[in-house]
């Protein structure tokens, strides 16, 4: 009986794909030889609907992109359109725009640990991280009305402005997502066992990560210091101060790691913005009907799963003639093959959960 | 945003070399938004790309559009491929832009940019474009017995054959 | 010395027995559950339910047919057609057809609506039975409370 | 009493009573279980169906009652439905040797409230037990799809290595008893005032790891593991056959812990026995005691779960070659040391 290698099939039902995602597996008995990502099962032809709407149409719909951080979709598309139509966004709604996206950080954050703990196995971590969580989803629901699919950010600035008792009510929001992080640094940080699955697994240098492609946490796990609200700010992140968290050796640890500094630099930034608030508007005055000149324009931000790019391409009509988006997790999606070579099947698990894809932005 | 002048010489000096190092090649440059914008002929992209990534620095592809530029004045080619190179530490912004003409190719960017792969994958799913020298072209969202291109302006938008 | 004092850490399991800890601690500690169909957790003030037309305080529709919801809506979910009587100031919207199914809730006709006629309510129980209870017609959006959830979900065995 | 009632119907009743006895014990564990581990997680857990959610564990097997019971076609028919049977059957006959709590007096007639008592029931019971994964092994292997097969090959090679720990430290406590007799170990901890749980902590720890492993129970659940192999050995089954192996699986649990109790923490002895201020403890029946403590070791089952992640499949198995197994060796060299000299 001749021992030979069989290719496993994972998804797109599978309990931890994160959404309709299809892994064709090369495995020997349960090490893994080459990782080929199915996608496709969620496409919705985004891109060929934008065409046909008018720019403020397409907010809600960036929503569905990465639909655990729905602000900085809007965010990145906003800001692009602003770019191409060279519209003014006032001090304030910069620093209110800043709030939302942090804010929507540490809720993405905090859903990729309850779904990475749960992948390993430790599913209550799942239910003290969403437990959090729900503090910031509140937070949402009383600023714009809606928890996951908010459109907060529109051309020219947010939907609303932050009146003082939303402000208190996020300080100590703010104050409470610590502790709760406690109890899950307490049950994960020095657990042997999650140690033992998360430690030296999938691992990705620097210059391989740089190669890939990589974004984000991910890239920056493998020690690579790149943040576009460092590198290339947008919004006024340049007036806060906060640092990059970076991670050794780029394996599943370190991007834990990563992500939950990230959390803790994210309250940092927002308490900084509520501090320094400016006066005056809350959005810019823009057109109903808003018609740019032809040109096209290129932005990204540093989006929960990495560098978020929009091309937008005008025609003079109101509609946009192409909006292309630059997906972070499409991208680093590609570096799983590279991560999972030589690893076990169950690693695989543990790895795909550490990259924090979201089928809905890489589908589009 | 905060544009300094350093930005500005430092896409001078790569737009010199550029055009000293591919004489034909190059043929148009402008400075759109602090970023700088070239245009070139498609056959020099790969040997451009290779000069771009390792002399001049550009380690990162962000990303690849493409623009169906069907009934516009542009005459040479119908699809315009758009490649953004980006360099880290830096951040220097650089865009370029090659034209295909419909069912015609252009050299793939994967043996310089690993990440290029998927990105020229979609493009040719949603557009058609073929690159020569990709490892696996093929579809990447639409089911392999799919015909046509969806993101193109000709693509029917009520659904084809009676709507099916 | 300090690799002694891991070593010992590590076999008499500190590391498991401090994550015990925690979830004991957590055992005993408030639960968050809320029992859904007695206790109801409201939501926000500005929640986006179910949208509703309303009238003004003499009981007369608000809506004056001017179709700007119908313009500024991404997924067309509006028909609606306007007549204006003899001798009244405003048209009045004679059909006003909303598709329940269509809506993705992004709120832009409430925003460019005129006469702030349609707005939001804070009804979130939008599930339903029936393909037409999805639509609206012009008397069905002022529908409220039990009447809205008999017109969405009248055909089921638990609303009778 | 007649020789009727005391060789028919009580050896019947006795065997009723324990057949009944693990039943209970699953359905009182399913609702435990899912109880524990909600409260753990902040949540109610189930409260809705009967008082408090009893009876969550009795619809349960009612709707897999009524389920249907799907057979893939490419399934071997045989292994396919003797899989269950054999699990079930297993965990089921070991409780027929363990001793459930102190003999009763009823007049003249001393009730022993346990079916059998045999020189070797300690090597009868670890031997069913093994037994036991032929039937996880079948049903994955005979379903004859991917998933199940790796489950079953993981279960395989989990359970076969964890059994030398487990046997080992169970001769430590044979050593200890100078018996296999389950009731002669009891009775043995009760003349020696001392529970060899205190006795030989290291022979319990490192019992207790392997016997969370046997049963394939987290942080050891990789035969079927939700997140990896979708349900593991038992994906393809359903209806009433998937009940047999969620019954069993808890049963095997409810044996692995009154093992521990009778092993490590004298079956039905009041605690503290060589303290004589405690004796009032006395008054209280075996049974309870037995009662009270295995209680503890599920909740400390459900609670070990709710807590950890899971191993991988290599580092589970090198922390039983290269960690427990040394340890069992060593701990067994030290009490057949103290044993000789004694």
């Amino acid at each position: 009986m001749e021992l030979r290698e069989y290719d496993l099939n994972m998804g797109p039902q599978h309990p931890s794909t994160h959404g309709v995602l299809r892994l064709k597996l090369a495995v020997d008995n349960e090490v893994v030889l080459g990782v080929e990502p199915v996608l496709g099962y969620l496409h919705r032809g985004m891109e060929k609907l934008w065409e046909s709407l008018t720019y403020h149409q397409v907010v809600p719909l960036t929503d569905r992109l990465d639909y655990l951080a729905s602000l900085s979709n809007n965010l990145g598309y906003c800001l692009t359109v602003e770019k191409l139509a060279g519209i003014e966004v006032p001090g304030r709604a910069r620093y209110i725009r800043v709030v939302l996206a942090e804010l929507q950080r540490l809720a993405s954050h905090l859903a990729w640990v309850g779904f990475m703990a749960n992948d390993i196995g430790a599913m209550s971590v799942l239910l003290y991280a969403f437990e959090a969580r729900e503090d910031v989803l509140d937070i949402f629901e009383e600023y714009c009305g809606a928890r996951l699919t908010l459109h907060g950010i529109r051309i020219g600035g947010a939907v609303r402005d932050l009146d003082a008792p939303l402000v208190a009510r996020i300080r100590a929001v703010l104050g409470k997502v610590p502790d709760r992080l406690d109890d899950v640094r307490a049950l994960l940080d020095e657990n042997r066992i999650w140690k033992e699955r998360t430690v030296g697994v999938g691992r990705l240098s620097g210059a391989d990560a740089v190669a890939h492609g990589l974004t984000g946490p991910a890239l920056r796990a493998s020690g690579v210091p790149w943040d576009m609200r460092k590198d290339i700010p947008y919004s006024s992140y340049d007036d806060f101060d906060f640092e990059v968290p970076l991670g050794a050796n780029g394996d599943v640890y370190d991007r834990y790691l990563v992500r939950l500094g990230e959390i803790g630099q994210s309250i940092r930034i927002v308490r900084q913005a509520l501090d320094g608030l400016p006066d005056g508007e809350f959005a810019a005055k823009v057109p109903r009907v808003l018609k740019i000149a032809p040109g096209e324009a290129f932005h990204t931000i540093e989006a929960p799963k990495g560098v978020l790019g929009f091309t937008v391409r005008s025609n003079g009509t109101d509609k946009p003639e192409r909006v292309k988006m630059r997906s972070p997790s499409f991208i680093n999606l590609q570096a799983l093959d590279a991560m999972c070579r030589g690893y076990m099947f169950s690693d695989v698990i543990g790895i795909l959960g550490s990259l924090d894809i979201v089928l809905g932005e890489i589908d589009k | 945003m905060p544009e300094d002048a350093a930005d500005r010489t430092g896409l001078d000096g790569i737009l010199e070399a550029l055009t000293g190092r591919f004489p034909g090649a190059v043929l148009a440059g402008a400075f759109e938004r602090n970023e700088l914008s070239v245009r070139l002929a498609k056959e020099s992209l790969a040997s451009v790309l290779r000069f771009l990534k390792d002399e001049a620095g550009f380690n990162a592809l962000e990303d690849i559009a493409v623009f169906d530029n069907l009934g516009a004045a542009g005459g040479d080619g119908r699809f315009t491929v758009v490649y953004r190179l980006c360099r880290f530490p830096g951040a220097l912004r650089l865009r370029l832009a090659a034209d295909v003409a419909e069912g015609a190719s252009l050299p793939s960017a994967v043996p310089v940019y690993r990440s290029a792969d998927w990105a020229a994958r979609e493009a040719f799913d949603m557009f058609g474009v073929l690159f020569d020298g990709h490892p696996d072209l093929r579809r990447i969202y639409m089911p392999d017995d799919f015909e046509g291109h969806p993101l193109r302006k000709d693509f029917p938008l009520a659904g084809r054959n009676g709507g099916a | 010395m300090r690799r002694l004092t891991r070593f010992l850490r590590s076999f008499f399991l500190v590391d498991m027995l401090s994550g015990l800890l925690v979830t004991l601690r957590l055992y005993f500690s408030r639960k968050v559950t809320v029992a859904y169909p007695e206790e109801v957790d409201e939501p926000a003030e500005r929640f986006r339910g179910i949208l509703r037309l309303h009238k003004d305080e003499a009981g007369e529709p608000l809506c004056i047919a001017c179709k700007a919801c119908q313009r500024a809506c991404g997924t067309d979910c509006f028909d609606i057609e306007g007549r204006k009587e003899e001798g009244a100031k405003f048209m009045r919207p004679v059909k006003f057809d909303w598709k329940l199914d269509r809506c993705s809730f992004c709120g832009f006709c409430v925003e460019v609506c005129p006469t702030n006629a349609i707005r939001f309510s804070r009804e979130f129980r939008l599930t339903g039975v029936r393909k037409d209870g999805l639509l609206f017609h012009r008397d069905e959006m002022y529908l409220t409370g039990d009447d809205l959830q008999e017109h969405l979900c009248g055909g089921c065995r638990r609303a009778a | 009493m007649t020789p009727f009632v005391a060789d028919v119907l009580i050896p019947v009743g006795k065997i009723v009573a324990v057949i009944l006895y693990p039943m209970i014990m699953v359905v009182v564990m399913i609702w435990l279980e899912r109880r524990v581990v909600a409260l753990m997680q902040l949540r109610l857990g189930p409260n809705r169906v009967g008082f408090q959610g009893l009876a969550q564990p009795v619809a349960d097997a009612v709707k897999l009652f009524f389920k249907e019971d799907i057979r893939p076609r490419q399934a071997d028919r045989l292994l396919f439905n003797i899989a269950p049977v054999l699990v079930m059957f297993t965990s089921l006959l070991a409780f027929a040797f363990m001793p459930l709590g102190e003999p009763v007096r009823i007049g003249a007639y001393t009730l022993t409230l346990w079916i059998a008592e045999s020189p070797v029931g300690l090597l009868i019971v670890l031997g069913l037990s093994s037994i036991s994964v032929f039937g996880v092994i079948f049903g994955g292997w005979a379903a004859n799809s991917k998933y199940p097969l790796m489950g079953a090959l993981r279960s395989v090679v989990q359970v076969l290595s964890y059994e030398i720990p487990l046997g080992l430290t169970v001769l430590t406590v044979a050593f200890a008893a100078r018996s296999m007799d389950l009731v002669e170990i009891v009775r043995r901890q009760e003349s020696s005032g001392v529970w060899y749980g205190f006795l030989m902590p290291v022979s319990f720890v490192v019992f207790w790891i392997s016997a969370v492993a046997e049963t394939n129970r987290a942080p050891f659940d990789l035969p079927e593991a939700e997140s990896e192999l979708v349900a593991g050995y038992h994906t393809e089954y359903s209806g009433m056959k998937f009940a047999y192996f969620y019954m069993a699986e808890y049963a095997h649990m409810v044996l692995v812990s009154s093992l521990v109790v009778n092993l490590f923490f004298g079956g039905w002895l009041a605690p503290f026995p060589s303290v004589p201020a405690l004796d009032f403890l006395e008054v209280v029946p075996g049974f309870v005691w037995y009662l009270v403590k295995i209680m503890f070791f599920l909740y400390l089952y459900v609670w070990i779960r709710a807590t950890f992640p899971r191993y991988r499949f290599d580092s589970l198995i090198r922390l039983v070659w290269k960690w427990l197994i040394p340890l069992a060796l060593l701990n067994f060299l030290v009490v057949a040391l103290v044993r000789y000299l004694r």
